[in-house]
């Protein structure tokens, strides 16, 4: 390890390392965040939830979307796999369906950051998922 | 870089590594190698969380689940349910003994509410052994602007502004004391952490040390940088193996970072920390004592002045804080001194870190805004008395504290308004008690660890706190006299008024406390020559009560000194003269026909 | 009157020195040197007090006072397993004299005690930070939490066959 | 200096910034009572840790009473030394002290002279609250053949342990333990035997109980003398006559050895004799050996050892014995005057009397407790009969004095026997510091010049400077002269010489303030630096006042020399008069 010689570096240094402990950050107030949920039983790892999950994880960072990603058991969705619940800050959340990666773009872009609706959401009779 | 998707925080404290908190990172580690999840998931060995009740405590993030009481062969079912399931292991969810219902994340629990983590703000969050994470948190960005954008003098306001005031009893401020070895001129001029923590139910700044111990180093360099020192010393007890490893560690990663050493950040700025090893004395406390032992000798205490400002260690301006003071340095330097003067009360900023412990049910280190009251920090943070027992008091300061009652309960806390009803903030240790406790014993245990500790230099403290001991015992042992009282109250006050220093001056505090809390306490022991509590065996008598009496022998078998004696079938009876009172019998009885009066 | 001699092993005489050499043989290192040395024979007895002194070039006057003014140091040998009794507030209100003095009648020794066989000793310590566990006790690295004095004997059965 | 102003007990005092409040109340007159403070003026000996807590005071604007003796005083300060919170507090804490102090006062060695047992009674104690459920700290107890340590009595003022380790950097003494266990005393509460002690006494000077006295031989004089078939003779140190009139209320200074004779003779002994007479014979010898060592030096020889060392003071042998063992050849090899005078009084007087050796008792009057020991040492006896049998210090013949009904006020002035009572002024000025190098000054001048002094008194060598240095003109030979009083000057006198750095020729060792007069054994000072400065110049005082002040001049000398031993440094003077020192440091032994 090389010393750092400067403020700047230090500075430098600590936005390059933030991202190793912002999902703490992140943990303790989740409710300011845009929280995202992916179900990830196993019919859904089978159905490429995980594939989801890295990409929105990676693509969230990347549009500097200040997110919380979460995996979540199953969602009594099964037939709509994989599915994904997003939650922004202050609304009610919503549930996506048939997620695959270019679905879960459209969501980032469209829903997350413009907030318009995008297809594939699940009709809302039914509870948060922590409620369960 | 591996991007992980998931951090188990698990909590690497004193507490919860004696619960086997290590092999619980083991088995985390082999069971996501198993899986296959290593990449995905990040195991972490951070500080105390605080909650050290229902340690040893795993936290997920980023879905912010707390775990309690979790223990090594919990975590298969944690990986497969929670990690790859997304299912909460319901029955390792925090309890809520209320409401009767689970919590799953900390932010809802009593515990957690009331509180401020400023001084803790990166325990149990980060892993202390990793630089970077530390650094990912600021770390170091208020030595960073110190050496660039500060003049020593602007550090020193800053301080001041602050209000922060010296966490390891006296409640000195901070600002001034630095001001003062500062003005100071000389060759040399070293910053002095007094990391010896020796309050016997107190580990503040252990946990500090265990959980974040660079804020301390960089709060160091940052006093050094004020005052014109090149080297530090942290005094740390031996008795803290995990926190000195922990120091040694962060000490190697801030040289190896060049954030100690010469040439800080790039500026001419220069300093170095070593570690001094305390022996065990308590007295180690106060700061000339604290100085003599990292000179090699006794620490034994001298008069002040000369202050270590002046004179210090090897006669050199000398600059003491404790741990818990410099743990607010860093984030009082980014926030500016305005953010930490808004907490807290008006004579004092900011928050205190309390270990609290004894009868209630959520023991564990809290830290609270200036101003909590008593009442919120024993019945909301604390839950409340263990088994559903009356509280009865709460002793703060420890040896030099007081014992507090119900009615000093809404007293908002601060060093003046505990000193107002006769205890004192003290380095944080704050015991809770139930009916079942002996306020007369609870003063006679302080004076005995006082007797114990008192380093002999000072006649009062030496001789004197023998004598008060000695009172004690004979009031506890049944032979008490209404004169001891007044001696007690007379001795008190003259140990208080001349001994050396602080140790002497306050050790009388437990027994003026409880005689000014509990005097009929006193009164019962010495003219009843009762202890309701129950706790002083002198003044108990084991009774057979005839009617319950099956005459079963069970109790005249377990009696290990024969003092039952009975036929078979009839009533037993325990001669008091030969009775060690040990309980024995009651505990053996069936019928519930022994009882203590 | 002849001089007074010293008796110890050659290898220990030069630990000794070496540990004091590691501290550049400074009389301020003195409790430093203590730690280490306590650490390397388990206790100080009289014969590496007086190397020590000879080494730092102090008295041994000196060394001792240090040796009996603090609680950690000792000067007789601990036993294999030694067995310390946390007597801190905490574990106090929790009962730990009555756990205290379980130990004692058990392996009939006072604190501060090694048994005869070598086995157990006796100390008490202050606050280990585990309050969440009270009372507890320690034998070597080992915590045990939440002891009552009926399990004293079950602690004690876990070494006895050691 | 600035000079503050402030009140105490309602009266007004300018003193120099700094000053303590003890001091400046003592400027007033006011005698703040302590037990710890320790301060013996003009000699650089301080103790003040504070620990004794008696001398408190109120003053006004803080919270508890602060130490008078370490409490400095600032502008405008209100002291008041006698408020009822203060004496109140002071009673108090004497009682914590008492109640951890044995009562035997009737059987304490100190009683009588004892600081705590005057302080008890000025504080009016008459009982102490508690006692009978008050645990006491015990120790056991250490018999030395000089110093008995009590520690039962040890009230923690730690006078001691500063003389030990700050005024004579022996360090055989240190404070062990802590809070009520704690007391001082040698490592691993050995005895003092198994420590580096030299005996000096000075434990024994300081201490303000009976915790530390000499070891009594009263009671050994006493049946000697009443032992029909010894003859017992007696040798008083010159020290001794210049304070022994203190114990019978005589102002310090006053010369009492006319009285002092009279009161032995009247104790029985056979032959009153004087160690000055001994003291001109070490005059002799250590003059001679020092001339011979300077001429060899001068010729040119490089195994000669320079500078040469005094040995008359058996404190300061056994220190360099114990510390400075690489040095042992160094100093003087003539014994002590106590021992020539034992050497020479168990041959060539007994063969006078024509009484047997084992016949003759010989006790010493000495100001030192080293000198018990020393008596004892193997190096001077023969066949297992000590060259001097008992030696008591100037306390215990005070005793004995008493014990006989003897009031030395009201005693004749008598003279010394003869032939070894007879002695010159450089005898007597032995008693002092720089008194043994100006005797061996005046002798050696006169022996290595030829010429007779013009001047006998060398102010330059006088004084109670902790080390002095001076140049004697020995008629174009300059030669460098060193004096130390106390232990740690002589070490750091001794550490030049170890590095070569010396540039002494001979060097004067004392190892008690003052040398002699403040020795181990003289009525005690109670920390009055004033009385060692009478003592000293009581000695003077004897020495000007002296027909015959060079010890060559001495007839009887001439005449021990003529009949006996030859001449100085003969076979018969080396085997009699001089001795060899021991490597006494701590061996390791491997095992």
């Amino acid at each position: 390890m090389a010393k750092i010689k400067t403020l700047a570096d230090l500075k430098k240094m600590r936005e390059d390392l933030q991202s190793k402990v912002d999902l703490r950050e992140k943990a303790d107030s989740p409710e300011s965040y845009v929280q995202i949920k992916v179900g990830m039983a196993t019919s859904g790892i089978a159905s490429g939830a995980k594939d989801v999950m890295d990409f929105m994880i990676e693509a969230l960072e990347k549009r500097n979307v200040e997110a919380v990603v979460t995996q979540t058991g199953d969602m009594g969705y099964c037939f709509a796999e994989p599915t994904i619940e997003v939650k922004k800050p202050g609304e009610d959340p919503i549930v996506f369906g048939y997620v695959n990666i270019q679905k879960a773009d459209e969501i980032i872009e469209k829903y997350i950051k413009l907030g318009e609706l995008v297809e594939g959401i699940i009709p809302v009779n039914y509870q948060v998922i922590d409620d369960k | 870089m591996t991007k992980y998707k998931t951090h188990l925080l698990v909590c690497g404290g004193t507490g919860c590594r004696a619960s086997a908190s290590d092999d619980i990172v083991e088995n985390l580690k082999q069971e996501l190698e198993n899986k296959g999840l290593q990449d995905e998931v990040q195991v972490v060995m951070t500080g105390c969380f605080g909650f050290c009740e229902k340690g040893p405590i795993v936290k997920v993030s980023p879905d912010n689940t707390f775990y309690t009481q979790v223990k090594p062969e919990d975590v298969t079912e944690i990986i497969e349910e929670h990690i790859i399931k997304g299912r909460q292991v319901t029955r390792l969810l925090y309890k809520d003994p209320k409401k009767k219902e689970t919590v799953a994340d900390s932010k809802h629990m009593d515990f957690y509410k009331k509180q401020i983590r400023i001084a803790l703000r990166n325990c149990g969050f980060i892993d202390p052994e990793n630089l970077d994470e530390y650094i990912a948190r600021d770390g170091y960005m208020a030595l960073g602007k110190c050496l660039s954008e500060m003049s020593p003098k602007d550090v020193v306001d800053q301080i001041k502004e602050s209000g922060l005031r010296g966490r390891g009893g006296g409640g000195f401020p901070t600002g001034l004391k630095w001001e003062i070895a500062a003005k100071n001129e000389a060759d040399q001029k070293y910053v002095v952490c007094n990391a010896d923590e020796g309050d016997p139910g107190a580990f503040m700044d252990r946990s500090i040390l265990e959980g974040d111990p660079h804020a301390v180093l960089e709060a160091m360099a940052i006093c050094a940088y004020s005052m014109g020192a090149t080297k530090g010393l942290i005094y740390i007890r031996a008795e803290y193996p995990l926190a000195i490893k922990r120091l040694i560690i962060a000490i190697d990663q801030a040289r190896e970072y060049g954030l100690l050493g010469k040439e800080i950040l790039g500026t001419d700025f220069e300093f170095d920390i070593e570690l001094r090893y305390g022996a065990g004395a308590f007295v180690c406390g106060e700061e000339t004592s604290l100085i003599h032992s990292m000179e090699g000798l006794r620490g034994e205490p001298t008069i002040k002045p000369p202050y270590p400002a002046e004179k210090g260690y090897l006669g050199k301006p000398t600059n003491v804080n404790n741990v818990e003071t410099y743990a607010n340095i860093p984030i009082i330097i980014n926030k500016g001194a305005n953010w930490f003067n808004k907490i807290g009360t008006e004579k004092a900023k900011g928050t205190k870190v309390f270990a609290l412990a004894g009868k209630i049910n959520n023991v564990g280190l809290i830290e609270v805004p200036m101003g909590t009251t008593l009442r919120e920090v024993i019945f909301e943070i604390g839950g409340g008395i263990k088994d559903g027992k009356k509280f009865k008091a709460v002793q703060t300061g420890g040896p030099s504290g007081g014992c507090l009652t119900e009615k000093h309960l809404d007293t908002p806390i601060d060093f003046d308004n505990l000193i107002a009803v006769g205890s004192m903030m003290g380095s944080g240790g704050m015991i809770v008690m139930d009916e079942d406790d002996c306020m007369v014993s609870m003063a006679k245990f302080y004076l005995e660890f006082t007797v114990e500790e008192s380093c002999g230099k000072c006649s009062p403290c030496r001789i004197g706190n023998k004598r008060l001991h000695e009172v004690l015992e004979k009031i506890t042992g049944g032979k008490g006299e209404m004169e001891d009282i007044q001696r007690l109250r007379n001795m008190s006050n003259v140990i208080k008024d001349t001994s050396l220093c602080g140790l002497g001056q306050t050790s009388p505090n437990p027994i003026l406390s409880t005689l000014d809390n509990f005097y009929d306490e006193y009164l019962d022991h010495i003219n009843d020559k009762k202890c309701h509590a129950g706790q002083c065996k002198d003044l108990m008598t084991y009774f057979v009560i005839e009617e319950n009496c099956v005459g079963c022998t069970a109790c005249a078998r377990v009696c290990p000194v024969g003092a039952i004696a009975g036929e078979k079938k009839q009533s037993h009876f325990i001669d008091p003269s030969i009775c060690i009172k040990c309980g024995a019998c009651e505990e053996r009885c069936k019928f519930d026909a022994i009882i203590v009066k | 009157m002849s001089s007074i001699k010293v008796k110890i092993k050659e290898k220990d005489l030069n630990t000794i020195k070496e540990i004091c050499k590691s501290f550049d043989n400074k009389p301020g290192e003195l409790i430093n040197v203590l730690h280490k040395t306590q650490e390397k024979f388990g206790y100080l007895p009289a014969e590496v007090q007086e190397i020590v002194a000879k080494e730092l070039n102090m008295s041994v006057a000196k060394v001792y006072g240090v040796v009996t003014f603090y609680s950690f140091f000792t000067m007789t040998p601990k036993g294999k397993f030694p067995i310390s009794i946390c007597t801190g507030t905490a574990c106090y209100v929790r009962g730990a004299d009555n756990v205290l003095q379980e130990f004692k009648r058990q392996l009939e020794i006072e604190v501060g005690e090694t048994t005869d066989d070598g086995k157990f000793s006796l100390s008490c310590l202050r606050c280990v930070g585990a309050c969440g566990l009270a009372p507890v006790v320690l034998v070597g690295d080992k915590t045990y939490g939440r002891v009552s004095p009926e399990g004293v004997k079950e602690i004690l059965e876990e070494y006895k066959e050691i | 200096m600035n000079k503050v102003k402030l009140t105490i007990d309602d009266k007004q005092i300018e003193v120099e910034q700094g000053t303590t409040i003890y001091k400046a109340a003592k400027e007033l007159g006011i005698e703040i009572p302590t037990l710890c403070y320790m301060n013996l003026e003009g000699l650089n000996i301080e103790n003040k840790p504070g620990g004794c807590r008696i001398c408190v005071v109120e003053v006004e604007g803080r919270n508890n009473l602060a130490p008078s003796c370490s409490t400095n005083v600032w502008d405008g300060m209100v002291v008041n030394t006698h408020s009822m919170r203060v004496i109140n507090a002071r009673r108090t804490v004497m009682e914590f002290i008492l109640s951890d102090h044995p009562k035997d006062c009737l059987t304490c060695p100190k009683s009588g002279s004892c600081e705590l047992q005057d302080m008890a009674t000025k504080l009016g104690i008459r009982e102490i609250p508690g006692q009978e459920y008050a645990e006491m700290s015990t120790y056991k107890t250490d018999f030395s053949p000089s110093i008995i340590r009590d520690l039962d009595k040890c009230i923690m003022c730690r006078r001691c342990e500063m003389m030990c380790n700050e005024f004579q950097t022996v360090g055989a003494l240190s404070a062990f333990h802590r809070g009520f266990e704690s007391a001082v005393g040698p490592a691993f509460e050995m005895d003092l035997e198994h420590s580096s002690c030299t005996y000096c006494g000075q434990c024994v000077a300081v201490c303000p109980t009976g915790a530390l006295t000499e070891k009594d031989h009263t009671r050994d004089v006493i049946n000697a003398l009443s032992d029909p078939t010894k003859k017992v003779i007696v040798q008083t140190a010159p020290a001794v006559r210049a304070a022994l009139g203190e114990e019978f209320g005589m102002e310090a200074g006053t010369l009492v050895t006319g009285k002092m004779v009279s009161a032995l003779r009247r104790l029985g002994f056979d032959y009153v004799f004087d160690t000055d007479f001994a003291a001109d014979l070490t005059i002799m010898e250590e003059g001679t050996e020092l001339l011979d060592r300077i001429t060899k030096y001068l010729g040119g020889d490089k195994e000669v050892k320079l500078p040469m060392l005094t040995s008359c003071c058996p404190a300061w042998v056994s220190f360099f014995e114990h510390h400075f063992p690489e040095m042992k050849d160094i100093p003087s090899t003539a014994r002590s005057p106590q021992q020539m005078f034992g050497s020479i009084a168990k041959t060539y007087f007994a063969d006078k009397i024509s009484t047997k050796r084992e016949d003759l008792i010989v006790v010493s009057i000495m100001p030192c407790l080293a000198k018990k020991y020393e008596a004892q040492r193997d190096e001077f006896k023969v066949d297992d009969n000590p060259d001097v049998d008992f030696s008591i210090s100037t306390r215990e013949l005070a005793h004995l004095i008493k014990e006989a009904n003897l009031d030395l006020n009201i005693l004749p002035d008598e003279d010394f026997d003869k032939p070894l009572g007879e002695s010159s002024g450089a005898g007597v000025i032995f008693g002092t510091t720089g008194g043994v190098i100006e005797a061996a000054v005046r002798t050696a001048y006169e022996l290595h010049t030829g010429k007779k002094l013009e001047k006998l008194d060398f102010e330059q060598l006088r004084g109670f400077e902790a080390i002095r240095k001076a140049t004697v003109d020995f008629d174009g030979t300059p030669i460098n002269i060193g004096i130390a009083h106390g232990l740690g000057n002589a070490r750091k006198l001794l550490e030049e010489i170890k590095e070569g750095k010396s540039e002494f020729h001979a060097i004067e060792i004392m190892s008690c303030p003052g040398g002699c007069i403040g020795g181990g054994g003289q009525p005690l000072h109670h920390s009055d630096s004033s009385i060692l400065k009478a003592r000293s110049e009581a000695i003077y005082r004897e020495d000007a006042g002296k027909p015959i002040r060079k010890s060559h001049e001495n007839p009887y000398i001439i005449k021990l020399y003529e009949e006996f031993l030859g001449k100085p440094m003969s076979e018969k003077a080396h085997h009699l008069l001089h001795t060899a020192y021991f490597d006494k440091s701590k061996k390791i032994e491997m095992s």
